[in-house]
């Protein structure tokens, strides 16, 4: 399955085989978020978040349950907007273009960043159906070219062998693990350029989040991939950077960023430090 | 950089990005606590609707079996036999008389059953209706009617049958407008469609009729809703709804003004009587019940109903 | 980040068309019916009072009040539901909870609703005549009347009753049962509450259906407006008492009018009422 | 788990008594039209000249068209509006008007047929006789019927779609469907079963809404060729002449009454069929 090229999307990623990626060795920002505070009908979730992500790598927020980690990924693809009585303040720039502009158009942001959640959720329809609505919606309705995408996708999620021949049975026969690869199919098949991951295998059997892991392994170079874990291990294993977020006066605030091996190994923080080696959190 | 947008009135026709569904609060399970009160007042109301219930039925069983009669018949002699029962319940304190309709053929129906000891049929007896007695307590014309706005003021019984027959579409050829006819039929079995009939000398199937109705004040709204119908219904209720303003007149017959007053006098061609019938001979409450109706003493009752008190011997 | 693309436009477009034809069609259907409310209020509102609520009906209709009528009809509603709820209601628990959604005997039982729920209500009325009143001897009651009213509210309730229990995640039912509470227990404590206020709306449903019902309490619970004394006596339904006005007695178009704004005012507390009682009851069980 | 037992036996006997009802009314319709069905020819109700009764022409099949068309035509117009209301009460109005508007509904679904007709009667039909007489026609009786049925649509819907899960949305959102996308992709097919029902239910309604159709639709009984033709339905036919029906007349309704009974269980057993066709 050669990469095909799609006419009227010049500069988009070709989507094409997915070898082993190249470590980032040049950190570009690919989102830039200034200080990001998130409210809940008045409650602050998140306190002046300032953080930048870089093109390309594995960046994995970690820290206690409760600590804004899963609010901080939302308000990336604004998913906030959903959520009645939240207020978003502070600066997110993705490819240096403000998500809160005006005339920034909410569905081509969300087919930019695309996000996977932490419970499986495949819509009740057939797994054909299920990764073509996306891309019908998003314009590319011609037949061959959707049936390549999706080939294309499944394959890359090592989803193929498994459904080649059930493609049209409904998405909700297939096991836990396999409905999250589904749904990550999903969302790589609208070709994003930012993965989010809301702690992707804490629902899944250890086989089936190592297979999601070995996944994501190989997206990094490809895809610039934000993670949220609680599984340090897993975060120490596949992660560029590494983000500590902790909860001070019921509000999540970013302690310390920086890339994973010192965030493991020499913390500046002694809160990461306790929190690194398990004392506290 | 302030993002959350002013309350979103709806005057701002198309919703924008930003409260773009309020998904979880649109099905929001409404988290209004129950005031203490409410539930309170909740509690009250519940055993409110069971004390009723139980209290009516203690009641029941406290009266005397008191007598009862039950009358079921037309739906035109109902509200005027549900007066007189009124009427004859205040004179008789213990008698319960209930009044049900359902059209004649119930009343013949329910006679013959048992079900009713009266039943109320607003027609002459058919000769296979021998077999039950009629007591006549009052006379009801029935008169053709046209919209007030309609310049027609008599019409012959040949114009009628034309109309009806539809030889004759438009209202200019009987002096009115130049306008399509509406022709207003009443549906099948009904006394008044059976008189309209025989007066008529027409069989149903002869009649091309673009509207059928059922009751009486069916049909003065469907002339009134349209200046060019024509229709027929008793007497008193269109002279009832003439009189309140309403813009429907009554045509003469004939040569027969159309009024409660020559019905009375029984000059006028179309009417019917109104009867009480039973299987046989009435005993007891029937009896009185029969013979109170047919007293003078309901005939202001009669009159209020624009019915004609028959002068009963 | 590509600029918006010409299939964005047309998606802002189309979901732009969509949300206008929606508002459209919400604007038509308040107009019509806020039109028809207005009517029912010019043509009633000079009739309305409170003597109107509480004395009896003198005239055939045309003066008095219609408070036999009002009691008469409250009646009739209580016994349909007494009796209708708790069939609807374990029917649909039946359907939902314990038999697998292929079973002859669900689909059979689900089929006999929905062609129940087509049968006219005339037919429904003589059937009621035919059965409650002569067969079982009830008579002209308000008791053979609200049997009738109950058996044309099976429909309603208990598709309504089972799109709310279906509608109950699965993982409450797992979970209770995998904590070894009877079915019955997780039923009372769990789903029925989870359920509450989508049962209350079909429950407002099946009250507006009722409280609509004229031709089939015509021959069941009478025509008689005198305040009925106990439940084997007849009594007039208030829709009933707006349909002999309105097309039998002539000069009753202003009470009916009046009447039918009783009605209206009648449905919309019970509304507000059921569906307090809905989510206090949801609260006091469970926390959503 | 005796608790249990004891639940399954009362829930049993409940739906027994649902499907005895059915049982019973068959029966009562059977018993009622047995005179007509024993004496006349079944191809009388098909072939006979026209309909009266009184001179033994008993050709149902004018009000059968009759029937299908004023619930086609309902159908057609309170299915869509129904569907746009429920949309807007759960995904496009803010809190307060969403509310608002299914009291409205709720309100509306309590009004008596009566009432329907009546206003139908003095104000829809003057309206539609203004612009072609006779004004009491199908397309009053679509409208009235429409209006009446509008509610049964729309709350079904509401309630099957407001039980669509959030993370359903909220996925769909993620990936950059607009607001119509994932209505159509995600909550339509996902409450379809409930709409469904909900349609199934309208349907039945209109096929046995008698009080209504009978002021409005004008009660001819013909084969109507436009919308502005006066038809008579079945159920209304039965309402108009049951008060004075007699002997074999009377039986004859109690036909129409067990032809209108075949006519829904042959749709909802289509409906059926639909369903588990598109579920295999």
């Amino acid at each position: 399955m050669n990469a095909n090229q799609y006419a009227d999307k010049p500069d988009a990623f070709t989507l094409g085989p997915l070898e082993e990626g190249s470590a980032c060795c040049d950190p570009q920002p690919v989102i830039q978020v200034r200080n990001l505070s998130l409210l809940y009908d008045g409650k602050t979730a998140l306190d002046k978040v300032t953080l930048d992500i870089y093109k390309g790598c594995i960046t994995a927020l970690i820290g206690p349950s409760g600590c804004g980690k899963t609010s901080f990924l939302s308000a990336i693809n604004r998913l906030t907007d959903l959520i009645p009585g939240c207020r978003v303040t502070g600066e997110i720039l993705v490819n240096n273009r403000d998500i809160h502009h005006p005339d920034m158009h909410v569905q081509s942001l969300r087919r930019q960043v695309g996000m996977v959640f932490q419970k499986p959720t495949p819509f009740p329809l057939s797994i054909r159906r299920n990764l073509s609505l996306p891309l019908n919606e998003h314009g590319i309705t011609n037949k061959t070219e959707v049936a390549a995408i999706i080939g294309q996708v499944l394959r890359d999620v090592g989803l193929w062998d498994e459904v080649h021949d059930r493609l049209d049975a409904s998405a909700l026969s297939l096991s836990g693990g396999q409905q999250q690869r589904l749904c990550i199919a999903r969302a790589l098949a609208l070709e994003p350029q930012i993965l989010l991951m809301d702690e992707p295998c804490s629902a899944l059997d250890p086989l089936a989040s190592g297979v999601v892991e070995d996944l994501i392994c190989r997206l990094r170079g490809r895809y610039t991939i934000v993670i949220v874990t609680h599984n340090l291990a897993q975060a120490r294993r596949i992660a560029n950077y590494a983000a500590f977020f902790w909860v001070s006066g019921r509000a999540g605030q970013l302690i310390e960023f920086g890339r994973c091996q010192h965030i493991f190994e020499s913390p500046s923080h002694e809160l990461t430090a306790a929190y690194v080696n398990g004392v506290r959190g | 950089m302030q993002r959350r947008q002013p309350g979103m009135a709806i005057s701002g026709l198309l919703r924008n990005e930003q409260t773009l569904m309020s998904l979880t609060n649109n099905r929001l399970v409404a988290k209004t606590g129950m005031p203490k009160i409410f539930r309170f007042l909740l509690a009250n109301l519940f055993f409110l609707v069971i004390g009723i219930g139980c209290f009516s039925q203690a009641q029941a069983q406290t009266k005397a079996a008191s007598q009862r009669l039950v009358l079921t018949g037309s739906s035109t002699l109902a509200p005027l036999a549900g007066e007189i029962a009124r009427r004859f319940e205040s004179l008789h304190p213990g008698v319960r008389i209930d009044v049900q309709t359902g059209g004649s053929s119930r009343g013949i129906h329910d006679v013959r059953k048992g079900i009713a000891a009266i039943g109320l049929v607003s027609r002459a007896l058919k000769p296979d209706e021998a077999d039950l007695q009629a007591f006549t307590i009052a006379q009801d014309g029935v008169s053709i009617i046209v919209h007030a706005g309609n310049p027609v003021i008599t019409l012959s019984r040949e114009q009628i049958a034309d109309i009806y027959t539809g030889r004759i579409t438009r209202w200019n050829v009987a002096g009115g407008t130049d306008a399509r006819i509406t022709v207003v039929n009443k549906a099948e079995g009904r006394s008044t469609l059976e008189l309209f009939l025989d007066y008529l000398q027409l069989k149903n199937s002869e009649i091309k009729p673009h509207v059928i109705i059922g009751d009486n004040a069916q049909g003065i709204k469907t002339v009134i809703g349209n200046p060019h119908a024509i229709g027929y219904v008793s007497i008193g209720a269109a002279e009832y709804e003439a009189r309140r303003g309403a813009p429907v007149r009554l045509l003469s017959l004939g040569g027969v003004e159309a009024s409660v007053e020559n019905v009375r006098q029984g000059i006028f061609p179309l009417s019917r009587p109104l009867n009480l019938v039973t299987s046989g001979e009435p005993q007891g409450l029937a009896r009185q019940f029969i013979e109170f109706a047919r007293s003078a003493q309901v005939h202001d009752l009669i009159r209020t109903q624009y019915f004609v008190p028959v002068n009963a011997d | 980040m590509r600029e918006i693309t010409n299939i964005h436009t047309r998606q802002i477009l189309r979901d732009r068309v969509v949300q206008l034809l929606v508002y459209a069609a919400v604007l038509l259907i308040s107009m019509v019916f806020i039109w028809i409310l207005a009517d029912l209020v010019r043509g009633g509102i000079a009739h309305l009072s409170w003597e109107f609520l509480m004395e009896s009906p003198r005239d055939a209709g045309r003066t008095g009040g219609i408070a036999s009528i009002l009691v008469s009809t409250l009646l009739i509603l209580l016994t349909a539901l007494l009796t209708a709820v708790p069939v609807a209601w374990t029917t649909a628990i039946l359907l939902v909870e314990f038999v697998p959604a292929d079973s002859p005997f669900g689909k059979t039982v689900r089929f006999s609703l929905h062609v129940l729920a087509g049968v006219p209500s005339i037919v429904f009325g003589l059937f009621g005549n035919a059965f409650f009143c002569i067969y079982l001897g009830l008579g002209f009651s308000i008791l053979s009347g609200g049997l009738t009213l109950a058996c044309m509210l099976l429909p309603i309730l208990t598709s309504t009753a089972e799109a709310g229990l279906r509608a109950v995640p699965h993982a409450y039912r797992t979970s209770a049962s995998a904590l070894g509470l009877t079915r019955t227990a997780a039923l009372v404590h769990l789903i029925l509450p989870a359920a509450a206020p989508v049962l209350a709306a079909g429950l407002l449903l099946g009250i507006g259906r009722a409280l609509a019902e004229t031709a089939a309490l015509l021959f069941t619970s009478g025509y008689v407006e005198r305040m009925p004394d106990s439940l084997l006596d007849s009594g007039r339904a208030l829709a009933l008492h707006i349909f002999d006005l309105s097309m039998n007695v002539p000069g009753g178009d202003m009470p009916a009018y009046a009447s039918a704004l009783v009605l209206v005012g009648l449905l919309l507390c019970i509304n507000t009422l059921a569906m307090k009682f809905a989510y206090g009851l949801q609260h006091r069980k469970i926390m959503t | 788990m005796l608790t249990d037992k004891l639940l399954i036996g009362i829930l049993r006997a409940g739906a027994m008594m649902a499907a005895l009802v059915m049982l019973l009314i068959l029966i009562f319709l059977m018993h009622e039209s047995w005179p007509a069905l024993s004496t006349l020819s079944i191809g009388r109700f098909m072939t006979d000249a026209s309909w009266h009764p009184l001179e033994g022409a008993y050709n149902l099949m004018p009000m059968l068209s009759g029937t299908v068309l004023a619930s086609a035509g309902a159908l057609l117009l309170a299915v869509p509006l129904g569907l746009a209301s429920a949309l807007f009460i759960v995904f496009y109005a803010p809190l307060h008007l969403a509310t608002l508007y299914k009291r409205l509904i709720e309100l509306l679904s309590g009004i008596p047929s009566v009432v329907f007709g009546f206003w139908g009667l003095t104000t829809l039909v003057p309206l539609i006789n203004q612009w072609n007489p006779p004004g009491a026609s199908l397309l009053a009786g679509i409208l009235v019927l429409a209006m009446m049925i509008l509610p049964t649509v729309t709350l079904t819907a509401y309630t099957a779609l407001a039980a669509v899960p959030d993370e359903l949305l909220r996925n769909a959102a993620a990936l950059g469907l607009s607001r119509w996308g994932m209505i159509k992709g995600v909550a339509l097919p996902a409450a379809k079963t409930g709409i469904a029902a909900g349609i199934i239910l309208a349907v039945a309604r209109a096929l046995g809404e008698t009080m209504a159709v009978l002021m409005v639709a004008g009660n001819v009984v013909q084969y109507p060729e436009t919308l502005f033709d006066p038809v008579r339905t079945l159920a209304a036919n039965i309402a108009l002449e049951t008060a004075y029906a007699m002997g074999d007349h009377r039986a004859v309704l109690f036909v129409s009454g067990l032809l209108l009974l075949l006519l829904i269980m042959v749709l909802s057993g289509m409906a059926g069929l639909l369903e588990k066709q598109r579920h295999a």
